[in-house]
């Protein structure tokens, strides 16, 4: 597999790993392409995502993805975070290989599941 | 950085002597083995030579060796090949579910133009089971396609006792040998075998050839046309180095075969006892003694195979997860699901391949780094609880 | 014993450059392309530069390559799999009878399975004719395939005509370069063929390798089965030595086919002219302007071929009668024969080719050593009154 | 082709070579698998064949056979000489490549019709 440097990073030095204590949304999505799964945790004050987690059952570039994701949402509000697609994290990776393009569908799902969540649980 | 080479199901290197023997075929011994004079001439002996040692390796006569690009097209051959020229007497094939995509893929084709193909499932060791061939004979099969061993899961099939069956019918019998030979015994006539693929490159010999062998009086269609070369089976200009490459690798393949074995079960053992030692929810998949003797495969629960790859080959390791030519692909192996195992376990495939050239060191490296690495991915998996 | 090698278009050596290429990836650099590990992406990545220097050769694009084992399996690939993946559209195939056998034996075999196949005529210098090709389309037309030179006479085909043709009439045009590629510039949009056949083994790359050019949007079936390599238009594990060698020797004909061109066309001439001078009752096969700079042949009446050509091995020549692989058939060539040639003055044949290290001396070598030969055989021969 | 020395050495010096003067039988015939033309004329005296060339236009294996019958026969008798079959040319010549077994065939038929001339010419 060819990834870019930034991909290999976050790979292998993921950010926020983990889930977010006292979490009031959480995301989890199944990629239907590879089988593959990632779950975001966040935490949401003021329309704002204080605090974002992710684990991710996948390949590199699923990983680095997610990581990816939560550092460009943290500390951003839901409107902003909600606009960010999947290109752009990609983008923000330097690319992906082509093959791997569906991976970054996960993290922008995962994400936009776990913002409906809290704003399924707080309407 | 420490380098550790684990993936010989995928692909070996070319031995020294090997090379030595095909360098002169690099260079002055160019000729075109179908040309009258004396270059062509030189290149027609060492391609009869060449064709002595490969069909020696599998107790053949060399007049039933035909010379491919390698195991696939003879995949393809024995399959097509043979469905073609004996059509007129039925259209059945039987085969395994858990088959080379090659030969998978040759029946799905077959599916295509009329013949109909009974795939057969396998244990969870990923063995085929003889009274289901039995079974699913009809009076209108033509071919059994079962293959030695498993390139995947390493599990030797009872390919034998199959040959019993096929012959009691007068059945063609191919074996995809392709991981068997060279690394156990193979030998046509008791395995009662009327097909036989063989590829160089898994047994330290080029990349690029292969070898088909074919019974004398098996009926068997060409699919490639052109000049006359291998008996009018199969055209085109011969791969004079490849050729003899292979031809010295089987030679010396054939009178290592014992010894290594010897020694690469060991290490094997080493390794998969050392691997269920240190890493918790591991399954070994295949059968734990009817497997080649240099394959060990396993699926880490929780983890996926390429992170865990990419993590080995940062370190050094270079390992596949199921099979080299679908490494590119998102399905888990058609292989470890036709064993029964759980899509998301399928995910977590880890094969590793050992050859000549590992040691022990080799070994306790891979059981020194992979636990971390099984650990720092399993801590950001969802999976486990 | 003095020797001269003067049958290039059955093989070449390969040049020094060109093994100096392949052998790391003979040595250490081992992998399997398709693997993910550290070895098996330097091996890709090997491929993808080749594949790059290929396109180059042919002015295409490197996606637009798929390797093959060689020019037979291009040829079969090319047409077989393009009438397969048209047939929908119409069962008709244009060609011309003094094709290679890879592209023949192709036609003949659709034939066999309900494919019309139109075999046009040539001139009596071996040249189709673009308004009998024109005069053969119907609306089942799906495919033409007209070599651009022939191996056994050299005449080089007016493919770019027929390529506006083809082009008018939404045609799939294919045709067989192996062995102008190198030669003479190949430029597939300026040809205009969506379809063209290289085989690396006749400009001083390795044996065993080819490739078939595939433009963009080219309806193709694959004729094997397996994994999913070249775009599953050919799988199998790649031969990355052999196409690292074939990239090389790609860009160095690239890169001096201008001048050698010159400089074989003169030694050529000197040959042929040489040839007349000596020896009566030659008859020059092929056109004399429209042909391969390296390409001599010609017909020796009253003599037959065997006889020649061992009698210049016995001299430490190396020429051929027709092509090499059907060097050991009886019949005479179906070439010759199709450009109105009597049976006994075709079996007269004789190819000289020449390549890159023949010299004046060698061509010198030859113009006195054989009408000896000649007069020495004809003296024996009976139809010589 | 991988031919014996003994092919070799009757392809390079064949022996009997041309057109017996005075003969008195022609064989001339062709191999209809390769077209391959063979001509033996004979002197034949008190049914003995005292002398015999031949000419021929064919590969080296015809050559060789045509060559080699000649000595075989020359000075024999013509029921002898009839008695010599191609297995026994080839046999001579210390074999032939099994692909080239049918040139024996030519020089077996010349020689036959050769005589069988001589004695249409004679009866
Ligand atoms: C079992 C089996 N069959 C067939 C093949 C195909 O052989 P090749 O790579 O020579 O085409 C392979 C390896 O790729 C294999 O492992
Ligand atoms: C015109 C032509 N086409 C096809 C081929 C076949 O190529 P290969 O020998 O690589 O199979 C040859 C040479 O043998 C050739 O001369
Ligand atoms: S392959 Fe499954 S997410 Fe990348
Ligand atoms: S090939 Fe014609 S006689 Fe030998």
């Amino acid at each position: 597999m060819s990834y870019s440097d930034k991909v290999m990073d976050h790979f292998m030095n993921p950010r926020n790993v983990g889930e977010v204590e006292n979490a009031n949304g959480i995301g989890q999505v199944g990629n239907p392409l590879c089988g593959d799964v990632m779950r975001i945790s966040v935490r949401i004050e003021n329309d704002v995502i204080k605090d974002i987690k992710f684990k991710t059952f996948g390949c590199a570039a699923a990983i680095a993805t997610s990581s990816m994701i939560t550092e460009m949402v943290k500390g951003k509000a839901l409107e902003e975070a909600l606009r960010v697609s999947n290109r752009a994290v990609a983008q923000a990776l330097d690319g992906l290989p082509a093959q791997k393009m569906h991976c970054s569908n996960l993290a922008a799902e995962a994400l936009k599941k776990a913002i409906q969540d809290y704003l399924a649980r707080h309407s | 950085m420490r380098r550790v080479y684990l993936d010989h199901s995928a692909t070996t290197p070319i031995r020294p002597e090997v090379l030595e023997a095909m360098l002169p075929y690099l260079r002055e011994r160019y000729g075109n083995p179908s040309s009258l004079h004396h270059w062509g001439q030189e290149a027609k002996k060492a391609v009869e030579q060449a064709r002595e040692a490969v069909a020696a390796l599998i107790s053949a006569r060399p007049e039933e060796i035909v010379f491919t690009s390698g195991g696939t097209e003879a995949d393809n051959l024995a399959v097509i090949g043979a469905a073609y020229a004996n059509a007129a007497k039925g259209r059945h094939i039987i085969t395994s579910s858990i088959e080379h995509h090659a030969v998978l893929d040759s029946m799905q084709y077959l599916e295509r133009q009329g013949f109909k193909v009974t795939f057969l499932p396998v244990t969870a060791e990923g063995l085929v089971q003889v009274d289901e061939v039995g079974a699913a004979i009809t009076p209108e099969t033509i071919l059994i396609s079962i293959m030695h061993a498993n390139n995947e899961v390493g599990t030797v099939q009872p390919v034998a006792l199959i040959g019993q069956l096929a012959k009691e019918k007068g059945i063609i019998l191919h074996s995809d040998a392709v991981q068997s030979a060279g690394k156990i015994p193979v030998d046509v006539d008791e395995l009662g075998v009327d097909l036989l693929t063989l590829s160089a490159h898994k047994i330290y010999g080029p990349k690029g050839v292969g070898a088909l062998y074919v019974r004398k009086g098996t009926r068997l269609d060409p699919i490639f046309h052109g000049g006359a070369q291998e008996r009018k089976r199969r055209p085109g200009t011969e791969n004079t180095p490849g050729i003899v490459g292979f031809g010295r690798a089987a030679a010396l393949a054939k009178q290592e075969m014992a010894t290594e074995a010897r020694r690469l079960a060991a290490l094997r053992d080493r390794l998969l006892d050392g691997l269920i030692k240190r890493i918790p929810d591991l399954v070994i998949t295949g059968h734990r003694e009817k497997r080649l003797p240099n394959h060990a495969s396993v699926c880490v629960k929780y983890v996926e195979g390429e992170s865990l790859l990419l993590s080995l080959d940062l370190q050094g390791v270079a390992a596949s997860s199921g099979s080299a030519c679908t490494s590119g692909s998102l399905e888990p192996s058609h292989v470890l699901l036709a064993m029964g195992l759980p899509h998301e376990v399928a995910q977590g495939s880890l094969r590793l391949t050992l050859g000549r050239e590992n040691k022990e060191a080799d070994v306790d490296y891979v059981l020194e780094i992979l636990p971390p690495i099984v650990e720092r991915l399993r801590a950001m998996s969802p999976l486990r609880c």
